[in-house]
């Protein structure tokens, strides 16, 4: 699931892995890590599972993907979906509302 | 109806605005901030919702409801931000021309929101520290839904 | 607390005095006054009641949901006399720290008190014609708990 | 259950069944068809069965026994309990409250 650093930076064209920028917002225990709710993100990571990694690296996240869902253009989505350009992508921490 | 509120909830105007005529039973949950949690004094709340996907989601939760059960309305309302003791933090009402179904889809409205809508509960302690309450661990020994309020 | 009531049901009054600190999930139940039963057009209704017996049977009741789960407070008001389309005819209400408890004492509460507490309820139709009500004879086909909001 | 009617008057002594009063109120149809919400019944019935006989014939009552249940002194009670003297006896017709 985790992807090389090297390719986290922008590396056009590199084995298909062309960057996109993506809107990442962030909730919770995430928010607070990261400090920040919201951020513009390139990357070349092809799915949410490594572009989680990507962000686990660089703000310290301390919950391990497995205990996180995610949502892609506010809504549920897959780990391994392809991510597209100009997506929207929310980490879910465990909640407990209500 | 599903929706987020940043102001407190009037239960009795929620309520009155399921009634209709042909509504025999009514069914509503309250759910409130209490003042202790597994055994830790609390001061206070923090609920923070991803707005989108919580009000998606729960739009999906109460059709489901209606498809399942026969009922004739339902809505729920979960409030955001900083609640004090006693608040409420949800509001689920169901009505319908027989009860059982109304307990039936009440039941299942809030049972569905506490595992699929994301809204996060931050609680205050009087020690003054916080914590970000996470569910209980799939698998881990815990006594089964009733478990939180 | 069960108790009997001649005047209008204060739904958001009743709940409040259910409410304390510790109590996190409050479950409701209003059945109010239909205007259709089994196809007829109801005017309003009349409910008269053994009070001695009713009394006594519904504290009966609250105390048996009280032994039976872990709720922490219940109480059920019936009106008595006339009633029209819409108003409260019954009112239950039970406060739990978890939810499952207080779902199911609330509805416990209800199933028996309609099961075993002498309240008669006469019907008024549109056509002028009045029925006391009866529940349907043991053994015959009716659709079961939820039959009867 | 049915007592004959003659036992239904006062007949003190007659095989143990002294005449005894008992306060009998009514509800819903039982009260319409009796034309009043109490009386006080002179008896000889040993048990509510036997007066709820007595009093069907003359009250015309149209429910059997088998569809109502019986309270003494605002207590659930059997068919078959002893009527004691200075009881209140109320027969229940089925109920549908709520």
């Amino acid at each position: 699931m985790k992807m090389p650093r090297s390719q986290s930076k922008p590396a056009a064209g590199a084995g298909g892995a062309t960057p996109k920028r993506v809107q990442v917002r962030y909730f919770a225990q995430l928010r607070e890590q990261a400090g920040c709710a919201e951020e513009q993100v390139r990357t070349a990571a092809a799915t949410p599972a490594g572009l989680y990694e990507e962000l686990r690296g660089r703000h310290r996240f301390t919950l391990p993907a497995g205990r996180l869902q995610v949502a892609v253009n506010d809504d549920f989505a897959q780990w391994d979906t392809p991510l597209a350009d100009g997506v929207s992508v929310v980490f879910i921490p465990p909640f407990a509302g209500g | 109806m599903f929706r987020l509120s940043s102001v407190p909830l009037d239960p009795g105007a929620l309520q009155r605005e399921l009634v209709e005529p042909r509504a025999g039973g009514c069914v509503s949950f309250e759910g409130r901030v209490r003042s202790r949690n597994e055994g830790r004094e609390v001061r206070g709340l923090e609920y923070e919702a991803y707005g989108e996907l919580a009000e998606k989601e729960g739009a999906r939760i109460l059709a489901e409801a209606r498809e399942k059960f026969a009922i004739r309305s339902a809505r729920c309302v979960h409030r955001v931000g900083r609640l004090q003791i006693g608040e409420i933090a949800v509001w689920a009402g169901v009505t319908a021309e027989h009860r059982a179904a109304a307990f039936d889809a009440c039941r299942y409205i809030i049972d569905e929101l506490k595992k699929r809508v994301p809204i996060w509960k931050k609680e205050h302690y009087a020690s003054g520290a916080t914590e970000w309450i996470q569910p209980p661990a799939a698998g881990q020994n815990h006594p089964g839904p009733g478990r939180k309020a």
